[in-house]
C-alpha cells in the first residue's frame, strides 16, 4: 500500500494540480457572486459548460491538422481563452438579467433565488442538449463531443517519476495568470473597490455613489469570464465535453470556494488546488471511483468544522 | 447492462425475438391455433433514446425476418408491435403491462438492454410470455430462475473469459490491468475478465472511475505505476476512447482491449486513430462485412437493400431472435406457453450462429468474435478460438 | 436576604476591538422593576443579548437565581424563566396574534411529532391549555378580540403589546422589555405603564430599557445608567436623575432619539 | 420594493390567485359537514381514478394504473415528504432522493438477502431513512440555508455513488427479484396486477397527508413556522430550533423512505440509477410549482409534473413537430418554469397564504439576497449586534 502510494504520489500530484487549477477558476465565479449577492449561482456550472462548447467550436473551426507549437499555439490558445471568456462572461450577464435581477428588485428571498438558479441551470443544460449542441455540431446533443488535439503531450520535464507535459504547464500557468490579473483588478481598480464595498455593505456602497446594478453586472461578467477560461483549458486538456459537464465539476468548484473561504479570491485558488490534490491522493487508496465521494465529504466536513474556509471570507464583512 | 440514463452511453442491446401467445391477464386465448389467423409479437428496446444506435439494427433485423415470413402467406400471420422503452426500466414496465394486457402479445423480442430486462422479466414470467433478447448480455439475467426468458447472445461472463483467454493466448501477459466505469455492464464485464485472468495465473490490478468523469489522470497513474502487459476496459465506447487516449498520452503502451460496448467506430474517433491502432475488441456479436459469404451474404444484401445501410451491431441477432418465434408459430403454436415449450427444443442454423437454448434460456453457442483496429477501421478477425492478432 | 433574580458579575463583552460592555455589575432583586438607561450605543441591548444567551460574555458571569446561565442555550434560558421583547419588533409577522402567543406558551409543552400525528389526549390537552393561556394573555395586555388577526396587520402599539404577551406566555420570572414605549402615543404610554406594574404585581421581575424618561421615572424601582459600555450610576430614580455624570452623558442627546 | 400585495399588476398568474383565494375563503368558512363532503369526494375520486374510461384519456399509451403508481403516486408521496422539509420548516433539501433510495434499498436488501417480511423491511427502511436524516442533519442543520442546500445535494450524490460502488448491495447491478409485498390473506394479493399497489400507495398518501396536517396544526407546525419567519426570535421564545429542524428532516426522510419501500415492492428491481439528482430537483420543482407549504398545491404540483410528460409522450402531432419524444423536453420545461415562477409567482400555483406573504416580504428562513445577512457563524445575531 505504502509502496503504491509513493509510486503514484508525484504523478497524482501533477494531475491534482491540473484539475485543481480548473476548479479554482470556476470557483472564482461562485466566490465573487456569493460575496456580492449572497447567492449560490447554481447555474455557474452551465456558464463553464458554455465555455467548453465555445472552445470546441473554435478548435473545430481551426481544425489543426496536427498539434500546434510555438507562436501558433500561443496565438490559438489566446484566441480560445479570449473568445470563451467573452461568450461565457456575456452569458453570465444575461443569466443575471433574466434569472436574478427581477428577484433582486423585488427583494426576494435567497431560497427563491436559489431555486431560480437551479431552474436556470437545468434549463441551460437541456437547451444545450436538445437544441444548441445538435445545431452546433450536428450530433446527438446528449453524447460526448470530442475535439481535435491542439497541444502535443510532450514531456517537458520530470519530477521523480512524474512527467510534466506541455498541456499541464499551459493549464496551470494560464490559471495562475488569470487569477493574478483578477486579483489586481479587484484590489487596485475603481470597479474593484466598488465590488468590495458592495460585498461589505451594499447600503453604504449605494450611499457612496456605487451603482449596485453595475457592480453586480461586472461581478457576473468577471466570474463568467473566468469560467469561460476554465472551459477553454478544460477542453484543451481533456478534449471532450458534454451538455452536463458542469454538474459535478460545478459542485466541486463550489466546494473549492467554500474550502478556501467563500468570498475570498485567493481562497478559491487554494481551495481548488487543495481539493484537486485531496481527490487524487485519496483515489490512490480508495480507487478512482470514490473521487466524487471524497470531494463531497470534504465539503461536508469543511462546512462542519470551519465554515469560513481555510483563508476566511475576505470579500465580505468580517464577523459581526 | 444498465440503461444509461443521464449520459449518452450506449450499451448493448438487444433483443431477441419471441413468440407469444396467449392470454394475458384474463385467460383466454385460443388453445391451439384453431381459428387463429394472426398473432402479435412485440419488440422492445430503446428506439429513440440515447442508445438507440444499438437497438435499431436488431429491430431492423427482426422486421426483416417477420416480413419475409408474412410474404410467404402463412396460415398464421405475425404482427410485430414495437415498444419504445428508451431503455428505461420504468417505461419498460408500464409498456409490458400494456403489451400483455391490451395488445395481447404472445412473445417479446427484447427487451434490448439488461436493466429493462431485469425489470420486466418477472412480469413476463408471471404472465407466461416468452422473451428472446438479441442483445442483453448481463450474466445475472439467467440466474433468476425464469423459464420464459431467453437470449441469443453470449453473456458477459462468456465474453469476459473470451476476451481474457484470447489475450492470454495471443500475448502471454504476466500482469493485466482491468478498468471499468461504475455502470453495471462495465463492472460485470470487468469482473469476469479479471477473474479469468487470475484463473490463468495472470496478476491483476484494477481501477474504476465514475461514468461522467473526464479526467482519468489518477487511473492513468495507477496503470503506469503497475506497468501491465495488457489493459482491458469493460465499458462503452465514449469512455473507452477517452481512456485510451489519456493512457497513450500518459506513456502507457500496453495492448488495450475492450468488449462489445466499445465496439464502435466512435472509439477510434474518440481516441484518435494513432492511439486506437491495434486495440482489440471482443463481442458476442457477429457483424457481417461486405466480404462475407453464404447465408450471411444473403442477410447482408437483404439488410442493405431494406435499410440502405450496412448491418450493424446485433442486426443478425435480432433476425435470429425473430426467426425463433417464427419457427414456433409455423409449428402451429399460438399461445405463450406452447411457444415457450417449442423454444426449449428449438435448434436451427441462425444467421449469427446456431440457435439452441439451454434450460436457463442462455444460448448453447456462446461464440465470441474478435475485432481489431487496423489503419483506423475495425476489422473482424474471427471467432476468438481462431482469431490471430496482427501486430 | 433573598438571592438576586439576575446578577451580572463583571461582565465584559468585546467585538473585535470594540468593547460593548465593560465589567458591568448589575444585580436585580425579585419583584423589582429595574430600568436600564443610557444614550444610544451605550450597550443596553448588549446586556439583553448577554442575559438571553445571544452573546457569550467575553469575561465575567451571568447568574439567574444564583445559577450561572452564560453559555446556556438560548431556548433553555427562556425555559428557565427569562423572556424578552425586541427593540425592533420581531414578531412572527405572518402568523396570527393567537399563534404568536401560543409559540411562547409552547416552550413549556412536551408533545412532539408522535403526540401530534396520533392526536393523543395529552396533546389535545396541551393545545387547549395553550390556546386558553394565549387568550388570557391577549386580554391581559389589552388586545382581546384581535386573536385571528395576522400580526403584521396590527397597529404598532398593539404589536408591542403582542410581543409582551408572547414573552409572558413563556411564564418568565424575569421579563426584559427593550424600549417598549418606542413609537407609542401618550395614552398608550400611560396604559403601558399600568401594564408593566400589572406584570410586576403578578409576581414577575421586570428589566426595562427605555428612552422615555417620564415612563422610566414613573414606573421603575431602581435605575442604572450605561455609557460607552460602562455602568456610570445606579440607584433610585430621583438619585440617578440628579447624578452629574448622568447629566453629562445625556447632554445634547435628545430624549426621543428613537 | 417589497410587494405586500399578491404580485405585480401585469402578472398573468394573478387571476389564478384570485380564484384560489375565493376557494380558500369558502373553505375557511365551510361547515364541518361541507368539509367532510369534500374529503369524501376526494377519496371517492381517488378510488375510481384507475378506471379505464379515465385512463384512456389520461394515458392512452401506457397502462394508466401503472402510471398512477409510478410516477404519479410516488411523486406525490415524495412531494408531501419534501414539503415537510421545504414548505413547513423552510429548509432547502436538494438531496431528498437519498431517503427514497434508502427506503428502496432496505426493502430490496433485507427482502432478498435475509428474506424479511416485506412490511418489516418497509418499516425498517423508514427507520433507517429517519436515522440517516438525523445523521445528515445533526452536523449540517446549523449551516446557513443555502449551504445546507449544497450539502444535501452532496449527500444525495454520496448515497447514490456509494450504492453504486458497494458490491454488498448489488453495486451498479442493483438488486433484482425484490419480493412483492406480502399478501394479506383474503384481502389482497400483490402480484403482477397494478391495482393493489395503487391502493397501497393511495393509503400511504392519505395517511401521510393526515399526519402532515396534524403536525402543521400542532406545536410542531407552529415552531416550524416561527423558525421560518425569524429563527432567532423563535429560539429566544423557547423554541429549540435545532431540534425542530432536525425533526423536520427526520419526518421528511421517513416519508421518502416509505415511498422508496413501496416503489421497490412494485418495481421488483432497483439500481443506483433509479435515484439520480434530477429526481430530487424534479420533486423540488413539484413542491415549488404547487406552492410550498400548502398540501393541495403540493399534490397538484406533483401530479402535473409526473403526469404531463407521460401524456405529452402520446401526443402524436407534437412528436412529429418536435421530431422526438415530447417528454424529453420536460426537464427543459421544469427549468424554465422554475425561473418564471420565481420571478412571477414564487409562492406557487396554490400557495398557503402565510407562505406567500413570507416570500413576498423576503423572510422565509433565509433572508434576502444581498450582504445584510450575517456571516456564516450563525451564533451571532444579525441586526442587534451593531446597536
Amino acid at each position: 500500500m505504502l509502496d503504491e502510494f509513493l509510486n503514484q504520489f508525484l504523478p497524482s500530484t501533477v494531475g491534482g494540480l491540473v484539475v485543481g487549477s480548473i476548479y479554482a477558476l470556476v470557483a472564482l465565479g461562485y466566490t465573487m457572486v456569493y460575496g456580492v449577492l449572497r447567492l449560490i449561482n447554481f447555474a455557474h456550472s452551465e456558464i463553464f459548460m458554455i465555455g467548453t462548447f465555445t472552445s470546441l467550436v473554435v478548435i473545430t473551426a481551426i481544425a489543426p491538422a496536427s498539434p500546434l507549437t510555438g507562436f501558433a499555439l500561443f496565438g490559438v490558445m489566446l484566441l480560445l481563452i479570449l473568445l470563451s471568456a467573452a461568450i461565457s462572461g456575456g452569458a453570465a450577464m444575461l443569466l443575471e438579467v433574466v434569472a436574478y435581477r427581477p428577484l433582486r428588485k423585488k427583494g426576494a428571498t435567497r431560497l427563491t433565488a436559489l431555486i431560480s438558479a437551479i431552474g436556470a441551470s437545468l434549463f441551460l443544460q437541456e437547451l444545450f442538449a436538445l437544441v444548441v449542441i445538435p445545431w452546433l455540431t450536428g450530433k446527438a446533443g446528449r453524447n460526448q463531443q470530442s475535439s481535435p488535439r491542439l497541444v502535443d503531450r510532450d514531456t517537458v520535464f520530470t519530477i521523480g517519476n512524474a512527467a510534466v507535459r506541455t498541456d499541464h504547464i499551459i493549464v496551470v500557468v494560464a490559471a495562475v495568470v488569470m487569477m493574478v490579473a483578477l486579483d489586481r483588478l479587484v484590489n487596485r481598480t475603481r470597479i474593484g473597490r466598488g465590488i468590495r464595498a458592495t460585498a461589505q455593505d451594499p447600503e453604504a456602497a449605494v450611499l457612496m455613489g456605487v451603482s449596485i446594478d453595475n457592480i453586480v453586472r461586472v461581478t457576473f461578467l468577471l466570474g463568467g469570464a473566468m469560467a469561460g477560461v476554465a472551459g477553454a483549458l478544460y477542453l484543451m486538456e481533456f478534449e471532450n465535453t458534454v451538455y452536463n459537464v458542469g454538474f459535478v465539476l460545478g459542485i466541486k468548484a463550489f466546494t473549492a470556494a467554500v474550502l478556501g473561504g467563500i468570498g475570498n479570491l485567493r481562497g478559491a485558488l487554494v481551495g481548488g488546488v487543495v481539493l484537486g490534490l485531496i481527490e487524487n491522493w485519496g483515489a490512490i487508496f480508495l480507487g478512482s471511483e470514490w473521487k466524487d465521494v471524497i470531494a463531497f465529504t470534504v465539503l461536508v466536513v469543511v462546512l462542519m468544522f470551519r465554515p469560513t474556509g481555510i483563508l476566511g471570507e475576505s470579500l465580505q464583512k468580517a464577523r459581526a | 447492462m444498465s440503461g444509461a440514463r443521464l449520459g449518452r452511453v450506449l450499451a448493448l442491446a438487444a433483443a431477441s425475438s419471441l413468440v407469444l401467445a396467449a392470454c394475458a391477464g384474463g385467460g383466454g386465448g385460443g388453445d391451439a391455433g384453431g381459428d387463429v389467423t394472426s398473432v402479435k409479437i412485440g419488440f422492445m428496446g430503446d428506439l429513440t433514446g440515447e442508445a438507440a444506435a444499438i437497438v435499431i439494427p436488431p429491430r431492423n433485423g427482426a422486421v426483416m425476418a417477420v416480413k419475409e415470413y408474412n410474404d410467404k402467406n402463412p396460415k398464421v400471420k405475425i404482427e410485430l408491435v414495437q415498444y419504445d422503452s428508451q431503455g428505461k426500466p420504468d417505461q419498460a414496465t408500464s409498456l409490458v403491462t400494456k403489451a400483455i394486457g391490451q395488445d395481447k402479445i404472445i412473445g417479446l423480442i427484447g427487451p434490448a438492454f439488461s436493466g429493462e430486462s431485469k425489470a420486466v422479466g418477472g412480469l413476463l414470467e408471471e404472465n407466461k410470455i416468452p422473451s428472446v433478447s438479441p442483445s442483453a448480455t448481463n450474466p445475472g439475467l439467467a440466474e433468476n430462475g425464469w423459464t420464459y426468458w431467453h437470449r441469443v447472445v453470449a453473456n458477459d461472463s462468456d465474453q469476459g473469459p473470451g476476451i481474457a483467454e484470447f489475450l492470454v493466448k495471443a500475448k502471454s501477459p504476466k500482469k493485466a490491468f482491468v478498468i471499468s466505469d461504475d455502470q453495471e455492464y462495465s463492472v460485470g464485464l470487468a469482473d469476469a475478465v479479471a477473474k479469468s485472468f487470475k484463473d490463468a495465473g495472470v496478476t491483476v490490478e484494477t481501477d474504476k472511475f465514475a461514468k461522467g468523469a473526464s479526467d482519468y489522470s489518477s487511473t492513468v497513474t495507477k496503470v503506469a505505476s503497475a506497468n501491465p502487459d495488457v489493459i482491458v476496459y469493460g465499458g462503452y465506447y465514449a469512455e473507452a476512447g477517452r481512456l485510451l487516449k489519456q493512457l497513450r498520452d500518459g506513456g502507457v503502451k500496453a495492448t488495450f482491449a475492450s468488449g462489445d460496448g466499445s465496439l464502435d467506430q466512435q472509439v477510434i474517433t474518440g481516441a484518435g486513430a494513432a492511439a486506437a491502432e491495434n486495440a482489440v475488441f471482443g463481442c458476442p456479436c457477429n457483424i457481417p462485412s461486405p466480404d462475407v459469404t453464404g447465408t450471411l451474404k444473403t442477410f447482408f444484401d437483404n439488410y442493405k437493400k431494406a435499410n440502405n445501410v450496412d448491418p450493424a451491431i446485433y442486426a443478425t441477432e435480432g433476425y435470429d431472435a425473430a426467426t425463433a418465434f417464427i419457427k414456433a408459430v409455423e409449428a402451429g403454436n399460438t399461445t405463450g406457453e406452447k411457444i415457450n415449450e417449442y423454444l426449449k427444443t428449438i435448434n436451427f442454423e441462425g444467421v449469427s450462429k446456431p440457435i439452441k437454448f439451454k434450460a436457463n434460456g442462455e444460448p448453447e453457442n456462446n461464440a465470441i468474435f474478435v475485432y481489431q483496429v487496423k489503419g483506423g477501421v475495425l476489422k473482424l478477425l474471427g471467432p476468438a478460438e481462431e482469431a490471430k492478432l496482427e501486430g | 436576604m433573598s438571592t438576586p433574580v439576575l446578577q451580572l458579575d463583571n461582565v465584559t463583552m468585546r467585538f473585535g476591538g470594540v468593547v460593548a460592555l465593560r465589567e458591568a455589575k448589575i444585580s436585580i432583586n425579585p419583584g423589582e422593576i429595574f430600568a436600564l438607561i443610557g444614550p444610544n450605543g451605550a450597550g443596553k441591548t448588549t446586556v439583553f443579548n448577554v442575559v438571553t444567551g445571544v452573546y457569550q460574555p467575553t469575561e465575567g458571569q451571568v447568574l439567574f437565581n444564583g445559577t450561572r446561565i452564560d453559555g446556556t442555550k438560548r431556548f433553555k434560558i427562556t425555559k428557565l424563566g427569562i423572556a424578552r421583547t425586541f427593540q425592533n419588533i420581531r414578531l412572527f409577522h405572518n402568523m396570527s396574534a393567537l399563534e404568536n402567543v401560543m409559540v411562547g406558551a409552547d416552550s413549556h409543552h412536551k408533545t412532539g411529532a408522535i403526540g401530534a400525528t396520533l392526536n393523543l389526549p395529552w396533546h389535545r390537552k396541551e393545545e387547549k391549555r395553550g390556546r386558553e393561556l394565549a387568550r388570557e394573555l391577549l386580554d391581559f395586555v389589552g388586545i382581546p378580540g384581535r386573536m385571528t388577526e395576522t400580526a403584521k396587520n396590527l397597529p404598532y402599539g398593539d404589536q408591542r403589546r403582542l410581543e409582551i404577551a408572547r414573552a409572558l406566555a413563556t411564564d418568565p420570572k424575569l421579563l426584559l422589555l427593550d424600549e417598549p414605549a418606542a413609537g407609542m402615543n401618550p395614552a398608550e404610554k400611560e396604559a403601558l405603564q399600568a401594564l408593566i406594574r400589572k406584570i410586576r404585581d403578578s409576581g414577575r421581575t421586570v428589566l426595562l430599557i427605555e428612552h422615555d424618561m417620564s415612563l422610566v421615572m414613573g414606573v421603575s424601582d431602581r435605575v442604572a445608567v450605561l455609557d460607552f459600555g460602562q455602568l456610570i450610576a445606579e440607584g433610585l430614580p430621583h438619585e440617578v436623575q440628579t447624578n452629574p455624570r448622568v447629566i453629562e452623558a445625556y447632554l445634547g442627546v435628545s430624549e426621543d432619539a428613537s | 420594493m417589497k410587494g405586500n400585495g399578491v404580485t405585480g399588476n401585469a402578472n398573468p398568474l394573478r387571476r389564478v390567485g384570485a380564484l384560489v383565494d375565493g376557494a380558500r375563503d369558502w373553505w375557511e368558512h365551510a361547515k364541518a359537514w361541507q368539509r367532510y363532503l369534500v374529503y369524501l369526494g376526494a377519496v371517492v375520486f381517488a378510488l375510481i381514478l384507475p378506471a379505464p374510461a379515465i385512463g384512456s384519456f389520461m394515458s392512452p399509451g401506457a397502462d394508466w394504473t401503472s402510471v398512477l403508481i409510478y410516477p404519479i403516486g410516488t411523486y406525490i408521496l415524495l412531494a408531501v415528504g419534501l414539503n415537510v422539509v421545504v414548505g413547513q420548516a423552510g429548509l432547502l433539501d436538494l438531496g431528498f432522493v437519498a431517503f427514497f433510495a434508502i427506503g428502496g434499498y432496505s426493502v430490496a436488501y433485507f427482502g432478498t438477502q435475509y428474506g424479511w417480511n416485506y412490511w418489516a423491511t418497509v418499516a425498517f427502511g423508514i427507520i433507517l431513512a429517519a436515522v440517516s436524516g438525523v445523521i445528515l442533519g445533526a452536523p449540517t442543520l446549523r449551516l446557513r440555508g443555502d449551504y445546507l442546500a449544497i450539502v444535501t445535494l452532496g449527500f444525495g450524490e454520496i448515497v447514490r455513488i456509494t450504492a453504486n460502488n458497494t458490491d454488498e448491495i448489488g453495486g451498479a447491478r442493483g438488486i433484482t427479484n425484490v419480493p412483492h409485498p406480502t399478501d394479506i390473506p383474503g384481502v389482497v394479493e400483490f402480484g403482477l396486477l397494478p391495482a393493489p399497489y395503487y391502493y397501497l400507495i393511495l393509503i400511504a398518501i392519505v395517511l401521510v397527508i393526515i399526519f402532515s396536517v396534524r403536525l402543521q396544526k400542532s406545536r410542531v407546525g407552529r415552531a416550524w413556522a416561527a423558525i421560518r419567519e425569524d429563527e432567532d426570535a423563535a429560539e429566544l421564545m423557547g423554541v429549540p430550533t435545532f431540534k425542530f429542524k432536525l425533526l423536520a428532516f427526520a419526518i421528511g426522510a421517513m416519508i421518502g423512505g416509505l415511498a422508496g419501500g413501496i416503489y421497490a415492492g412494485k418495481a421488483v428491481f432497483i439500481e443506483p440509477n433509479t435515484f439520480p439528482f434530477i429526481l430530487s430537483a424534479t420533486i423540488l420543482a413539484a413542491v415549488v410549482l404547487g406552492g410550498a407549504g400548502n398540501l393541495p398545491g403540493v399534490i397538484l404540483g406533483a401530479f402535473v409534473i409526473a403526469w404531463l410528460p407521460e401524456r405529452f409522450r402520446e401526443v402524436n402531432w407534437l412528436k412529429d413537430v418536435l421530431d422526438r419524444d415530447p417528454a424529453e423536453y420536460r426537464i427543459l420545461l421544469f427549468g424554465g418554469v422554475l425561473v418564471l415562477m420565481m420571478a412571477l409567482r414564487p409562492e406557487g400555483l396554490l400557495p398557503s397564504r402565510r407562505r406567500r406573504a413570507e416570500l413576498h416580504e423576503g423572510t422565509g428562513g433565509m433572508g434576502t439576497m444581498g450582504a445584510e445577512v450575517a456571516g456564516p457563524d450563525t451564533d451571532v445575531t444579525t441586526t442587534e449586534a451593531a446597536k
